[in-house]
C-alpha cells in the first residue's frame, strides 16, 4: 500500500511536468527572429553603394569630388560631424572612435532616386508600392530596415524630401 | 529587486539594523515581512501565487498533522488495542495523509506547469500538428521553480512522519518566502532550515563578518566576471550565421565561466546574506569543477537540486512496486546482469528528463538534461574497463591523471551547457562541428574577439579571475576560506577584504562605460 | 566587543576614505580634455552681484562675453551655459542660481527648444555633474535622465566613471584636488577664426512641432522670472549652423507675443550687429570667436542698458576690484591664445 | 545477516561491509548502488523498503541496513 502511494506520487509529479511536454518535434518556443530576413535599405550612386554605419572613407573615394562640404564639431567631446555634398544628394558622417561611419544620405533634387525608383517628385502611391503602406493623410513616411531608417516626406501627395538615416544606439 | 543592485544594498542595511535593534523574537517576523517586501519589490502581480503555494502547503500539512495526532490519541486511549487494530489505524492514517500530500502537490506543480510550460506545449503542439494556437504568455512569478520544490519537498516528508508539520502558518510562510533563496534557491529541506531560521539570533560578530566576505565574494564572481562576459556570450549565440569555429569553442568556454560565476556567485550572495542574520543554507556548490567524472560533477553543483530529484523522484520510482514488478520481469527475460540495470535506467533517464524540464521550458533543456544521463549511463557501463584500466596503468593513479580528469569533465560539462544558449536543439548541432573546421579562427585572434564588446583589459580581468577562482578553489578543499581568513592577523584580514570590494567597484561591470562609443552625437 | 566594534569602524571608515579618493580620481576632470564640462561648477566662486544671467547651450557660453559687458556699460552678468543644455536643464540651473542671487535680466537661448526628450548621457554629465547637491540638482537629474541612467551614479559618480581606470591620465593626478579655472564668468573664449563658407541646406524635417516638454519648462521659466520680478528675454544667437528653422522660429515668436516676451533672432540682426561670418567664428558658423562675442556683447549691453534699464555698477569699488582681476585673466587668456596661433598654428588649449 | 552480506558485496565486491560504518557519509555508495540494494533486497528476501526509509542512518552500515530489514519485516 505505501510503495504504491509513493510510488503513485512520483508519477503524479512526473506526468504533471512531462504532460506539458510530450510529443517531440523541433524547437519552436523561440521565436526565429536573429537572421536578417528584411533587407537593408542602401543608396546607390552609380556603381557605388552607401550603407548606414558603413565606413566613410572608402566611400569617399569611390565617389570622387564632392561640390562642397562641411565640418561640424560637436559642443563638447571630440570628432567631427561631416557633411559631404554630390549635388543630387548629401552624405552626412559621424565619428566613431578614430573612424568616420555614414551616418545619413539626403536625396536632395530630382536627378536621383533610390534603387526601389523612388525620387523627389514621386507620387505617395509609388512609394506604396515601393515600400508599404503608410497611413492615410500622413504627411511623412518611415521605414525601418537593420541599420537604416527611411524618411520619406510628402506634400499634397508629392515625395518633397527623401532621407536615409543611420540608426545608431546611443 | 536584483542582488546587483543599490536598492538591494539598502533594503538589506535597513533590515539588518531592525534585525538586531528589535527584540529577538520579533526576529522572524521581520525576516517574513522583509521577505514580503523583496518580492513585491521584484515582482507585487506575483505575490498571489507564492501566497497559494505557502497557504496551501501550510493547510494540507495542518491536516496531515491532525490525522497523526488523531491516530496517536486513538493508539494512547485505548490501551488493549491489538497489533493487527494498530496496524490497519497506522495504515488508514498514512492513506489520508498521502491523498491529501498528492491534492497538494497537484495544485502546486499544476501552478508552476501552467505558468512555465504552457506556451512550451502550444509550442510543441504548433510545430508537430502544423496549427497555429496562440501563445499564452504567462509571466514567470519569481522563483517558482525553486520555492515550489521546497514546499512540496516539505509536503511529501511530512506526509511520510520525516517531521512534524508546521503549525503556524506565517513561519511557514518565512519557510517558502525566505528572500535570500527566493531568486535562484538553494533548495531548502525544513527540518534543517527551520532549526536555524525561527531562532533568535545574538549579533555574533564573528558570523556576520564571514557572511558579509562570503556575499562579497559573491558580487565579485557576479560583477567582474559573470556580467562581463554577457555580450561575448549573447553575440556569440545570438548570430550564428556569422560566429562559426572558433568563436564556438570560445563560446563554450566563457558561457561556462560565466554560468559558473553567475550561479555560484548569486549563492555565494544568499548563503552570505543569510548568515548576516544568523541563518544557516545549504551548500549548493562544492567546488564542482575539481570533479573527476560528470557523475562527481553532479553530486558537487546544484547540490540542492540534485538531492531532491534523488529523494523525491528517484528513490521512489526506482523502489516502487511497478519498477520492481519491471525488475522482475527484465531479470527473467534479459538475464540477472543486464536486467537489474534496467530499473535503475528507467528511473535514472526519467529524474534527467525532470532535470532538464525543470531547468527551462524548451527542447534545449530536455536534450541536455537526456545527454547528461546519456554521458552518466555510459561511464557507468564502462566502470569495468576503467577499472582494468587502473590497475594497468600506473600513472592513472597520478596527480597529473586527476588533473587530466577534471580538464575533460569540465570540457565535457560546457559542451552539454552550450544546448542553454543556443536558439533551438538542431541549431546547436550545426554549431558545434564547426570548431573542428578552419572557419572563423583566423578572425577570431585577428582583432574579431574584440568587436564583441569586449576589450583585451576585459579579457585580462577574466583571466586574472579564472586564476583566482582557481587558487581559491584549491584553498577551499582544506577548508572553508572564510573560516581561513578569520585566523589571519587583522591587518591582511581586512586587507583582503578592502581589495576586493575596490576591485568590485573598480573592475565591476555595471553601469554606463566611459568609452568613446557613447559620445556619439547625433543630431538627425 | 567594544574592541570588535571600534575594528570594524575603522575598517568602514577607511574603505569609505579609500573609495572617495577613487571617486575623485576617476571622476573627468574637464582640465585640458572636455573642457566644457568645468562650466557648470564654476558658477559657485562668482556667485553673487550679477545683475544678468544668460541661460542654454554653447550658444551663450561661446558668443556672450561678460567683461565686454563690463568694460563698455558696467553690467554685471554670468552665463550659465553647459553644452547642449536642454531647456529643463535651463530652468533648474536659474532654479540653483536664485538660491544665491536674484538678477534683474534673464537671457534665455531658445536652440535647445528643438530637443523634446533627454538626449544624451555624456551631456547631461556635462551639465549635472557640476552643480552643487540640492533639491534643485535632484530635479534637474529626474529630469533629464535617459532610461539607462540612475539617480544613484549622480549621487555617487564612481558607479559611472569606475571604468575610467584604463584611461587615467597625469590630468587626473594633476587636478585630483585643485580645478582650472577656465572661463570668464561663463564665457569660453577662442581667438581663432574658420571662415563660415558654404554651409549645406537645412534638411527638411517630417514635424516641425515644438514639444510639449519644452513648452512646460519655457513657462517654468517664465513663471519664476514672473514672481521674482525678473525680466526674461528669449535670443537665438546668430549661427549657421545647424539650422534653425522658421518654423521653429515662429512658434518661439508667437509664444513672446503672446506673453509680451522680448524675442530677438540674431540672425537677422547681423548687419546692426556687423557679425561676419567670414572672421568672428572659430567653426565655420557654429559659434562666435572672441571678436565675434565681443561684436554681439556690445550690441547687446546698449540693449541691456536701454531697453531692460540694467545699471552701471562700475562706481560700487569693490566690484570694479573683483571685476578687474577678471578682466586681467581675460586679457591673460587671450594673449595665450595668440601667443598659441602665431607659433603653433591652431589654438589647442584655453590657456 | 549472512543473506544480507551475500547480497552487499556481490554488488560492490570492492567494500569491506564488514566494519565500514560511513558507507553514505563517506560516499562509499552511491544512488546505483543504493537501489540495487533495495532491489535485491526485494527479490532475494522480499523484504520492500520504501523511499521514506532511503536516509543515511539506514545505509550507512551493513549492521544499519540489517536493521532495517528486520524492522521492515517485523511490520
Amino acid at each position: 500500500m505505501r510503495r504504491k502511494f509513493i510510488a503513485a506520487v512520483a508519477l503524479v509529479m512526473v506526468l504533471t511536468i512531462a504532460l506539458c511536454s510530450c510529443g517531440s518535434g523541433s524547437n519552436s518556443v523561440t521565436p526565429n527572429n536573429s537572421g536578417s530576413n528584411t533587407k537593408d535599405y542602401v543608396f546607390k550612386s552609380g556603381s557605388t553603394t552607401i550603407s548606414m554605419k558603413a565606413e566613410a572613407a572608402p566611400l569617399l573615394k569611390a565617389l570622387g569630388a564632392y561640390k562642397n562640404s562641411y565640418e561640424a564639431p560637436s559642443c563638447a567631446f571630440d570628432g567631427m560631424d561631416k557633411i559631404y555634398s554630390y549635388g543630387g544628394f548629401d552624405l552626412m558622417t559621424y565619428a566613431q572612435k578614430d573612424k568616420d561611419l555614414v551616418s545619413g544620405v539626403v536625396l536632395r533634387d530630382d536627378t536621383v532616386e533610390t534603387p526601389e525608383g523612388i525620387a523627389i517628385g514621386s507620387k505617395a502611391e509609388d512609394v506604396k508600392k515601393a515600400y508599404g503602406n503608410f497611413e492615410k493623410d500622413a504627411t511623412s513616411a518611415t521605414y525601418t530596415s537593420e541599420n537604416c531608417k527611411l524618411l520619406i516626406i510628402f506634400e499634397n501627395g508629392v515625395v518633397t524630401s527623401i532621407q536615409y538615416i543611420a540608426l545608431v544606439e546611443k | 529587486m536584483s542582488f546587483v543592485s543599490l536598492g538591494f544594498l539598502l533594503f538589506l542595511l535597513i533590515l539588518f539594523i531592525l534585525y538586531y535593534a528589535l527584540p529577538r523574537r520579533f526576529q522572524w517576523v521581520l525576516l517574513l515581512a522583509g521577505s514580503l517586501v523583496f518580492y513585491a519589490f521584484a515582482s507585487p502581480k506575483y505575490l498571489i501565487y507564492i501566497a497559494v503555494t505557502a497557504l496551501s502547503t501550510w493547510f494540507a500539512g495542518k491536516l496531515i498533522h491532525d490525522e497523526y495526532a488523531a491516530r496517536d490519541a486513538y493508539i494512547k486511549d485505548t490501551p488493549d488495542i491489538t497489533k493487527e487494530d494498530k496496524k490497519a489505524c497506522k495504515e488508514q492514517a498514512k492513506k489520508k495523509a498521502r491523498r491529501l500530500m498528492v491534492c497538494c502537490l497537484i495544485l502546486n506543480l499544476g501552478i508552476l506547469a501552467v505558468c512555465k510550460y504552457t506556451d512550451f506545449t502550444i509550442g510543441t503542439i504548433n510545430s508537430l500538428f502544423k496549427t497555429d494556437i496562440a501563445f499564452l504568455r504567462f509571466a514567470l512569478p519569481m522563483g517558482i521553480s525553486f520555492y515550489t520544490f521546497q514546499s512540496m519537498g516539505y509536503i511529501i516528508d511530512v506526509s511520510r512522519g520525516k517531521y512534524q508539520a508546521e503549525l503556524n502558518p506565517a513561519k511557514f510562510a518565512l519557510f517558502v518566502t525566505f528572500f535570500p533563496q527566493l531568486v535562484q534557491g538553494p533548495i531548502s529541506r525544513f527540518d534543517q532550515l527551520s532549526q536555524t531560521l525561527y531562532s533568535e539570533h545574538d549579533f555574533e560578530a564573528q558570523k556576520i563578518t564571514q557572511g558579509a566576505w562570503r556575499a562579497v565574494w559573491g558580487f565579485f564572481k557576479k560583477m567582474v566576471v559573470a556580467d562581463r562576459l554577457v555580450p561575448v556570450v549573447t553575440g556569440i549565440a545570438g548570430n550564428p550565421d556569422k560566429y562559426v569555429g572558433g568563436y564556438v569553442l570560445a563560446l563554450v568556454f566563457f558561457y561556462t565561466i560565466q554560468l559558473y560565476a553567475d550561479f555560484t556567485g548569486g549563492i555565494d550572495i544568499t548563503i552570505g546574506v543569510a548568515k548576516m542574520f544568523g541563518v544557516d543554507l545549504a551548500e549548493n556548490f562544492d567546488r564542482p569543477f575539481f570533479s573527476k567524472n560528470i557523475t562527481e560533477f553532479w553530486r558537487r553543483w546544484h547540490i540542492t537540486m540534485g538531492t531532491w530529484f534523488k529523494d523525491y523522484i528517484f528513490y521512489p520510482v526506482s523502489v516502487s512496486k511497478w519498477m520492481l514488478k519491471v525488475s522482475k520481469w527484465s531479470r527473467a527475460k534479459l538475464g540477472p546482469q543486464l536486467g537489474k540495470r534496467v530499473p535503475v535506467y528507467l528511473s535514472t533517464i526519467l529524474v534527467w528528463l525532470a532535470t532538464g524540464i525543470w531547468h527551462g521550458a524548451s527542447w534545449n533543456f530536455v536534450v541536455w538534461g537526456l545527454l547528461n544521463c546519456l554521458v552518466i549511463i555510459i561511464s557507468q557501463e564502462l566502470e569495468p574497463l576503467y577499472a582494468k584500466f587502473h590497475e594497468k596503468c600506473a600513472f592513472s593513479n597520478t596527480k597529473g591523471w586527476d588533473v587530466f580528469q577534471m580538464f575533460r569533465t569540465f570540457w565535457l560539462m560546457a559542451f552539454l551547457r552550450v544546448l542553454d544558449v543556443y536558439r533551438n536543439v538542431p541549431l546547436t548541432f550545426r554549431m558545434v562541428p564547426t570548431i573542428f573546421s578552419s572557419k572563423g579562427w583566423s578572425e577570431m585572434f585577428s582583432g574579431g574577439m574584440l568587436k564583441l564588446g569586449l576589450e583585451v583589459r576585459d579579457y585580462i580581468i577574466v583571466a586574472v579571475a579564472i586564476v583566482i577562482f582557481l587558487i581559491v578553489g584549491i584553498l577551499q578543499g582544506k577548508k572553508p576560506v572564510a573560516e581561513q581568513l578569520a585566523e589571519k592577523p587583522l591587518v591582511p584580514r581586512y586587507l583582503i577584504v578592502w581589495v576586493l570590494i575596490i576591485v568590485i567597484l573598480v573592475f565591476g561591470a555595471y553601469g554606463i562605460g566611459f568609452d568613446a562609443t557613447q559620445f556619439i552625437y547625433n543630431q538627425f | 566587543m567594544k574592541k570588535r566594534i571600534v575594528k570594524i569602524v575603522i575598517c568602514v571608515v577607511l574603505l569609505a576614505a579609500t573609495v572617495f579618493m577613487l571617486q575623485k580620481l576617476l571622476v573627468p576632470k574637464y582640465a585640458t580634455t572636455n573642457e566644457e564640462g568645468i562650466l557648470s561648477s564654476e558658477y559657485y566662486a562668482n556667485a553673487g552681484n550679477n545683475d544678468v544671467l544668460f541661460i542654454g547651450d554653447c550658444e551663450v557660453y561661446t558668443n556672450f562675453s561678460p567683461v565686454k559687458l563690463w568694460r563698455d556699460y558696467g553690467i554685471t552678468s554670468y552665463i550659465r551655459g553647459t553644452p547642449q543644455q536642454l531647456t529643463w536643464q535651463s530652468y533648474y540651473l536659474l532654479e540653483d542660481t536664485l538660491r544665491y542671487e536674484t538678477p534683474k535680466v534673464v537671457v534665455f537661448n531658445v536652440l535647445a527648444m528643438k530637443y523634446a526628450e533627454p538626449q544624451n548621457e555624456a551631456y547631461n554629465r556635462l551639465t549635472l555633474d557640476g552643480m552643487k547637491w540640492s533639491k534643485t540638482k535632484l530635479d534637474a537629474v529626474k529630469a533629464s535622465m535617459t532610461d539607462e541612467e540612475t539617480v544613484a551614479s549622480y549621487i555617487f559618480p564612481l558607479l559611472r566613471f569606475h571604468s575610467r581606470w584604463n584611461e587615467l591620465s597625469s590630468e587626473d593626478i594633476n587636478y585630483l584636488f585643485k580645478t582650472e579655472k577656465l572661463s570668464h564668468n561663463g564665457y569660453l573664449m577662442r581667438v581663432d577664426a574658420k571662415p563660415a563658407g558654404q554651409v549645406p541646406d537645412p534638411v527638411p524635417l517630417p514635424d516641425y512641432t515644438i514639444g510639449p516638454k519644452c513648452w512646460e519648462y519655457l513657462d517654468k521659466i517664465r513663471e519664476t522670472c514672473d514672481q521674482k520680478g525678473i525680466k526674461l528675454v528669449l535670443i537665438k544667437a546668430p549661427s549657421l549652423y545647424p539650422a534653425w528653422y522658421d518654423q521653429w522660429d515662429k512658434q518661439v515668436a508667437d509664444y513672446a507675443a503672446k506673453y509680451g516676451l522680448e524675442y530677438i533672432n540674431f540672425y537677422a540682426l547681423a548687419d546692426e550687429t556687423g557679425i561676419d561670418y567670414n572672421t568672428d567664428t572659430y567653426d565655420a558658423g557654429l559659434h562666435l570667436n572672441l571678436s565675434g562675442a565681443e561684436k554681439l556683447s556690445a550690441w547687446f549691453g546698449k540693449y541691456l542698458k536701454e531697453k531692460c534699464g540694467v545699471e552701471d555698477r562700475r562706481s560700487d569699488a569693490a566690484l570694479a576690484a573683483k571685476w578687474a582681476e577678471r578682466e586681467e585673466f581675460y586679457e591673460f587668456m587671450k594673449e595665450a591664445q595668440y601667443k598659441q596661433l602665431r607659433e603653433e598654428g591652431a589654438v589647442t588649449r584655453y590657456k | 545477516m549472512e543473506e544480507l552480506m551475500e547480497i552487499l558485496s556481490d554488488i560492490r565486491p570492492d567494500v569491506d561491509f564488514e566494519n565500514c560504518t560511513t558507507l553514505i557519509d563517506d560516499k562509499i555508495l552511491d544512488s546505483f548502488d543504493i537501489i540495487s540494494i533495495i532491489t535485491e533486497l526485494n527479490s532475494q528476501m522480499d523484504v520492500a523498503v520504501p523511499a521514506d526509509q532511503i536516509i543515511p542512518e539506514n545505509f550507512n552500515s551493513a549492521k544499519a541496513l540489517w536493521a532495517m530489514v528486520e524492522k521492515l519485516q517485523d511490520e
